[in-house]
């Protein structure tokens, strides 16, 4: 696609195709990095940490330093208050929530250290330098989409659609679902029940063993994340179903080789790329020398970077697979 | 007192039936768990009634069955190390660890009896520690079993990097506890069936199970008549930590994984279920059939929440609400006022 | 004799437990400045009765009134508003809290909800002071005391309330000699000013020197009232309590065997702080006695020899075998067996059935390779049940609802199982009893005495421990006195009578009062 | 057993001390929390060695305090709970409800004054229902509050419709409890630093604080000797109520938002840092400064891996053993071998 993501490996590595070449890679001033993110217990969260690690790794003028990841706000709060004192040069922040972190986002804002916010958007724009993160509404239609149109292809007219949600007090989770719903109802679908599991493995197959009970008949079911889909497809073969097809959410390498296989119920996954995590480390860098985008005509680092959410199914998963991460 | 009362209220039950009844009863039935099977037939027959189709289907029991055989099992171990006077917060870490160690590419590479060997050394291990630092190194056992859920957790993401740990192909034989069916059950419903029939004899039949009471209930008086208590404590802790062993290749089964993300907050649903079966926090008393029972309380009420498409918060709140009515149902006072 | 109408009159009391009629009927009449002593078996419903007058239990039926009106005692305020103070058969202290702060607790010195502890503090130690207990600071965490002067602070707290009626269940129970002495003394002090106490012991020689009159209930039902304490006869008090005649006496000592095989072995035995360079023996078939004060020490000796305390110095032999020490279960498995002081702390499992506490030590008997023959082991609890009259007879029942001396019972039951040769163990050696008739009424005492006295004439070797000197002189073959954790002198009993003994053990307290020590 | 041996133990250390010493020691320096304050001082001297720039700043001191204030409080009532025999898993869902209440934008119409007595309010209320439960209702106070823990949050999720609830700009006030300072501390220590002032002497000095230890030690003795039991239990809940509602108004004040998502699993660091603190989990005994030198152990720990950087793996693992390693320094067989 002409939105080729800017790495080649599964890491945020430096490519050409993401301005390498330009004299951006070339080592600056020396610049710490601070970086905050919620607590690794996912995959996905697991990988925005390993990028942005790596990413840094890259550049011999970047110290990166990582606080204590946690999943409550009020050490996360701790932790960004230490990382200003230590006076790091910028930071990366990945909220457990925008809105509770928002306060302190702004004291290092104040304090004259931008901030590069990652995915979970701080509400008031002053907190931050510049955003970049995935579309989760996005992913939601993309996700829509892809089963509205293949229902309407098949004729369905009263679908039985099952949406399996993330952690449900997360914005970005009522994001998706609104999405996948206003996607649906171009088709005149709507969704016939919603359970939220907690991003993990085994929720997902909890979440999972009962739905399939609670309905004899599926026809699609969407999935928001391909960590706790390991576990919902695991469901699905110990109940022996096999009447519908699934879609699934972030993009993780399993879930892309049970697309190729093309044995699974699993047919689809939309994309949620926690490269972005590489990227925003290299945005981090890039502000704190006061540098630009090399391929974009400004001077400057641009204020908001909005991921596409891309559909990969059987015909363009060997284009992705490479992309993919490991859960 | 307010247990004598009770003791008053069962004894007249048990006058009231007729000695054959009395004797059919027999333990699951005993005047303890009445409460307790009411209110599981009561949540039957919400089922039966809000959904009628679904809920009574041979399938939806095996799942709920097998829904419950995870935390089943580790619920005997627990039953064990708090009718023994102690807590055991550690469980679904170590049943992560176990998951975990036993999903490497290493470990893989034996097969699956060696993989289902793994898991249970790995639970059996982190038990022993538990037990020795709480009997030998008198740590308090919520203090030395919550260093044991934090340090096992660490060491689950340290050695699967935070993976998701596929089980390979080669290895389906574990995954085939869950999907293969004997009579209609899946394999890991007799798995658990027999650890809940194994350990019901040895916590009544065995002078082991007799002496966890006796520690459990006076430690003082238990090593003055000749029990070794510290040896008997650290023993149940290896139980428990055996349960989370065979919990971790049950959860492998069904989930066709190892993650260091397995159990998560087990403890709590583990221990509530054991003191809803009526076995007291502070030692001394209890029953395997009992926290079974309260397990599956818990396995259907959120069972018949999905069938009933609830949404989580409405999930809760009634949950919380049904755990009140439930154990008011079961016990007004059986086990007083403190915990 | 006194004052026409009755401080307190009790008519007609019923109270039921779960299969027991507890109290079936039961009449009470006390007098002001009077020490009405109450007596029974074990079991007879002597602290139930108690319990009902302080609140604690709400009768099924029957009146209470006081000074002729009709009151309803339904809590253990409003016992103590109507002037009644109570001192409990167990000891209902809370051991987190002071000793002041156990006197006064539900009646706190305080202004606005503050506690003023100087002032609780004095007067503690007041109370104290004249209770003949000025060593026992107020500022002492209970949990630190031992079970004689816990008794020492339940009696003062009786004392705090300022009440019109004291009742007292058992409460010389865990005291010394000496100490009952006091006791009495302040008794008397207490009657002087027109204080009424009920009095419930299993010691008669104690009735009949401090009671004023007597009420004997059995099962449940009032047999006797009012009898003149000090004239009516011992024998008659007892066929009333027992419905039988029992003679209190200890059973005949057989002659001295010249040559007995040594069971147990001491040598130089030391516990820093308790006891030092303890030797002695205990011949198979012999009794041996521990005579000394509360606090000598006699408790942790034989906790050590038993394993269950580590000595600094100094060996245990059983029939010439090394004890481990420090484990009990080494000392079970040689043949040892002890019924230790504090039945409640130390011996029993309260919620569960009689059957199940008295086989707990010998439950490999009742087992093969770990699995419980459940049969076997209810026919010997039953047996034992039977043996040593434990009431009610039904073993099934949990120990904590049996009557005080019937929960000692029990304690001893758990040693008497039957062990022969074939367990491998080598069954039982040598009986450790430390205080093992507390609580226990004098028909079955003399039962126990017997019991013992058999297991001796079968070989083993029996160390007994008394506060009661006459237990001690009419029980053991021979005598050690302990003073301040020494073995200060030993001899057969024979030789020994009650004041020779009281000489060698209070020597130790005057001898320290000069500062002269050993 | 054990514990006199302890006593025995710190009556000569008490002695082997000068008795000015002695005296300025006071409460604080009791020989029971002298192992605490050796843990708390080691972390500190780790701290200076690995972070000598950043450790011992005041900004980093002022960072550990206001980290603690918000469990501080809470741990402050849950002493009084555990002391009481009791045991309240339902402090943060009761936070975390209490402060979705007081922002909801009803509520915020009246002004920070009105949003701060909600918090408190509901905190208590939800308190007291968990004490009727538990005294009146005869529920098991493990059972009663893990409901309240799952009700509470639904309750929180439904008002809040799962959304995190921003405290509007002319509520400000409540967030300069968290950027306000005096003496260079903001005022959410103070907060804090008062509730444990408070506590502590309602423990130590009044007659309701003594009677808690009856209440927890021997709730026979203390009804026999004419304590209402019931209602005592039930205050306490109440009062544990009560410090979760001054937990919300604290953590509103430093997120500015009221959330369902507050104090997750802040029981378990709550209960955690009690019993490290050497309360007993079976009641009757224990103290406020204890609990608090425990939490601040557990704070500067978390304090220690950010300003060192360790991975989470790391950290977890580290955590366990540090625990495990503060306690064996502190008691080694101080509260015996049962919780
Ligand atoms: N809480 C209870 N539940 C059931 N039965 C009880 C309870 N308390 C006492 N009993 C029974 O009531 C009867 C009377 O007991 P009580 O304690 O009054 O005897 P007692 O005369 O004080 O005996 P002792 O001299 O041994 O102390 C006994 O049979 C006892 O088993
Ligand atoms: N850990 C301790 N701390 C303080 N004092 C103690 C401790 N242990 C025992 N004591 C005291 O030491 C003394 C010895 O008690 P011990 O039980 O040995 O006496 P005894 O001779 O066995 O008396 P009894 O007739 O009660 O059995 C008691 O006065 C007790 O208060
Ligand atoms: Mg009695
Ligand atoms: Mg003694």
């Amino acid at each position: 696609t002409s939105n080729e993501p800017p790495a080649a490996q599964q890491s945020a590595a430096p490519s050409p195709a993401a301005g390498g070449g330009t004299d951006n890679d070339r080592p600056g001033r020396e610049v710490k990095i601070g970086f905050s993110a919620p607590a690794a217990d996912h995959g996905w969260i697991a990988a925005i940490a390993k990028n942005a690690e790596e990413a840094a790794k890259q550049y011999s003028d970047v110290t990166f330093v990582p606080v204590e990841p946690t999943n409550d706000i009020n050490q996360q709060i701790s932790a960004v208050e230490s990382l200003i004192q230590q006076k790091v040069d910028v930071l990366v922040l990945l909220p457990n929530d925008g809105e509770q972190l928002n306060q302190v986002a702004r004291r290092a804002m104040d304090a004259g250290i931008p901030v590069v916010n990652l995915d979970r958007i701080f509400p008031d724009k002053l907190s931050y330098r510049t955003w970049i993160g995935g579309d989760n509404y996005g992913m939601g239609v993309a996700a829509g989409h892809y089963i509205g149109r293949k229902l309407k292809e098949k004729g369905v007219t009263d679908p039985v659609i099952l949406e399996i949600q993330g952690i449900a007090t997360l914005p970005l989770t009522q994001e998706r679902s609104k999405g996948f719903e206003d996607a649906l109802r171009a088709y005149g679908y709507r969704v016939t029940a919603r359970q939220d599991a907690q991003f993990t493995v085994e929720s997902g197959t909890e979440v999972a063993t009962n739905l399939l009970q609670a309905h004899k008949k599926i026809d699609a079911i969407w999935n928001h994340d391909d960590d706790q889909g390991v576990g919902v497809l695991a469901a699905i073969k110990e109940a022996g179903r096999n009447e519908f097809f699934m879609v699934g959410g972030a993009g993780s390498a399993n879930a892309m080789r049970e697309i190729q296989s093309g044995t699974s119920v699993l047919e689809c996954t939309v994309t949620y790329s926690p490269t972005m995590a590489g990227s925003a480390v290299k945005l981090a860098r890039l502000i704190a020398q006061g540098k630009g985008m090399s391929d974009l005509v400004e001077h400057q680092v641009p204020q908001s970077i909005t991921l596409a959410s891309e559909t990969i199914t059987k015909d363009n998963v060997e284009q992705y697979l490479p992309l993919g991460f490991e859960s | 007192m307010t247990e004598t009362k009770q003791a008053a209220r069962q004894g007249a039950l048990a006058r009231a039936l007729p000695g054959a009844a009395r004797l059919r009863l027999g333990r699951v039935g005993e005047a303890r768990h009445v409460g307790l099977i009411l209110a599981l037939a009561l949540l039957a027959v919400v089922g039966l009634i809000t959904r009628p189709e679904n809920f009574a289907t041979s399938a939806n029991l095996v799942s709920i069955l097998a829904l419950a055989s995870t935390i089943g099992v580790i619920t005997v171990g627990m039953t064990f190390v708090i009718i023994g006077g102690g807590i055991d917060l550690s469980v679904g870490a170590v049943m992560a660890l176990a998951s975990v160690w036993a999903t490497t590419l290493a470990t893989q590479s034996y097969g699956p009896w060696v993989m289902a060997m793994c898991a249970i050394l790995v639970g059996t291990g982190a038990g022993l520690i538990n037990g020795i630092l709480i009997a030998y190194g008198r740590l308090v056992p919520f203090i030395a079993t919550l260093a044991m859920l934090v340090a096992a957790r660490g060491l689950a993401q340290r050695i699967s990097d935070r993976k998701t740990q596929l089980i390979r192909p080669e290895n389906g034989a574990i995954v085939e506890l869950s999907t293969t069916r004997v009579l209609g059950l899946p394999l890991l419903v007799y798995i658990f069936a027999l650890v809940v029939v194994v350990g019901w004899i040895v916590l009544n039949r065995t002078t082991f199970g007799r002496r966890t009471f006796a520690v459990g209930g006076n430690p003082e008086a238990a090593r003055l008549a000749g029990i070794d208590v510290r040896r008997h404590t650290m023993l149940l802790y290896a139980i428990s930590g055996f349960c989370c062993g065979v919990a971790a290749i049950l959860i492998m089964a069904r989930t066709t994984t190892g993650s260091s993300t397995h159990g998560d907050l087990y403890e709590l649903d583990a221990i509530a279920a054991v003191i809803i079966g009526g076995t007291l926090l502070t030692g001394g008393r209890g029953s395997i059939i009992g926290s079974i029972l309260g397990l599956l309380i818990f396995t259907v009420i959120t069972n018949l929440f999905i069938l009933n498409g609830l949404n989580t918060s409405d999930q809760l709140i009634a949950k919380g609400l049904i755990i009140v009515a439930a154990v008011l149902l079961q016990r007004r006072g059986l086990v007083g006022r403190r915990t | 004799m006194p004052s026409p109408a009755p401080l307190l009159r009790m008519r007609g009391i019923v109270k039921h437990f779960p299969g027991v009629r507890a109290l079936d009927g039961v009449d009470l009449d006390v007098h002001a400045g009077e020490v009405h002593c109450l007596l029974g078996q074990n079991g007879a419903g002597k602290s139930t009765l108690i319990k009902v007058l302080s609140g604690a239990h709400r009768p099924d039926a029957g009146e209470v009134l006081l000074d002729g009106r009709p009151v309803r005692l339904a809590d253990p305020t409003a016992a103590m508003r109507a002037g009644i103070a109570t001192i409990y058969q167990e000891l209902d202290l809370v051991d987190g809290l002071t000793v002041a702060e156990n006197i006064f607790l539900g009646h706190e010195h305080a202004a606005f909800g503050f506690v003023r502890r100087r002032e609780a503090n004095r007067a503690a130690a007041g109370l104290l002071a004249r209770l003949g207990h000025p060593e026992i600071h107020p500022a002492t965490e209970v949990g630190r005391l031992s079970p004689a002067s816990k008794q020492v602070v339940s009696m003062a707290r009786a004392l705090s309330h300022n009440a019109r009626l004291i009742i007292m269940d058992e409460p010389s129970a865990a005291l010394a000699h000496d100490e009952v002495a006091n006791l009495f003394r302040v008794i008397r002090e207490l009657t002087a000013q027109g204080v009424a106490v009920v009095y419930i012991s299993h010691r008669l020689e104690e009735i009949r020197e401090i009671g004023d009159r007597v009420t004997v209930l059995k099962d449940g039902r009032t047999v006797a009232v009012g009898l003149p304490a000090r004239d009516t006869p011992t024998s008659r008090i007892v066929s009333l309590m027992t419905g039988r005649d029992v003679e209190y006496v200890f059973p005949p000592r057989p002659a001295p065997a010249a040559e007995r095989p040594e069971v147990l072995r001491v040598e130089g035995l030391t516990l820093p702080g308790h006891f030092a360079d303890i030797s002695f023996t205990v011949g198979a078939g012999e009794i041996v006695g521990l005579a000394g004060l509360v606090g000598s020490g006699r408790s942790e000796i034989i906790e050590t020899i038993y394993g269950a305390r580590r000595p600094s110095a100094g060996r245990v032999l059983l029939d010439g075998k090394p004890v481990r020490p420090g484990s009990t279960r080494h000392a079970v498995r040689l043949g040892m067996g002890l019924a230790p002081e504090e039945r409640k702390a130390q011996a029993l499992l309260l919620e569960e059935p009689v059957a199940r506490n008295i086989t707990l030590a010998g439950l490999s008997r009742y087992a093969r390779f770990g699995w419980l023959d459940r049969r076997a082991e209810l026919a010997e609890a039953n047996r034992l049940a039977e043996v040593l009259d434990i009431r009610p007879r039904d073993v099934r029942r949990p120990v904590k609802t049996l009557s005080g001396g019937n929960q000692q019972k029990a304690v001893l039951a758990r040693w008497l199982t039957e062990r022969t040769a074939a367990d491998g163990a080598g069954g039982l050696r040598l009986l450790l009893l430390d205080e093992p008739t507390r609580g226990v009424d004098v028909g079955a005492r003399a039962e126990l005495y017997a019991v013992i006295r058999r297991l001796a004439d079968r070989g083993i070797g029996v160390l007994l421990v008394s506060s009661e000197v006459p237990e001690v002189l009419g029980l053991a073959d021979r005598v050690l006195v302990i003073r301040e954790g020494r073995l200060v002198h030993e001899a057969p009993a024979t030789e020994l009578d009650e004041h020779r003994v009281l000489d060698l053990v209070m020597v130790a307290r005057h001898g320290t009062k000069e500062g002269s020590g050993d």
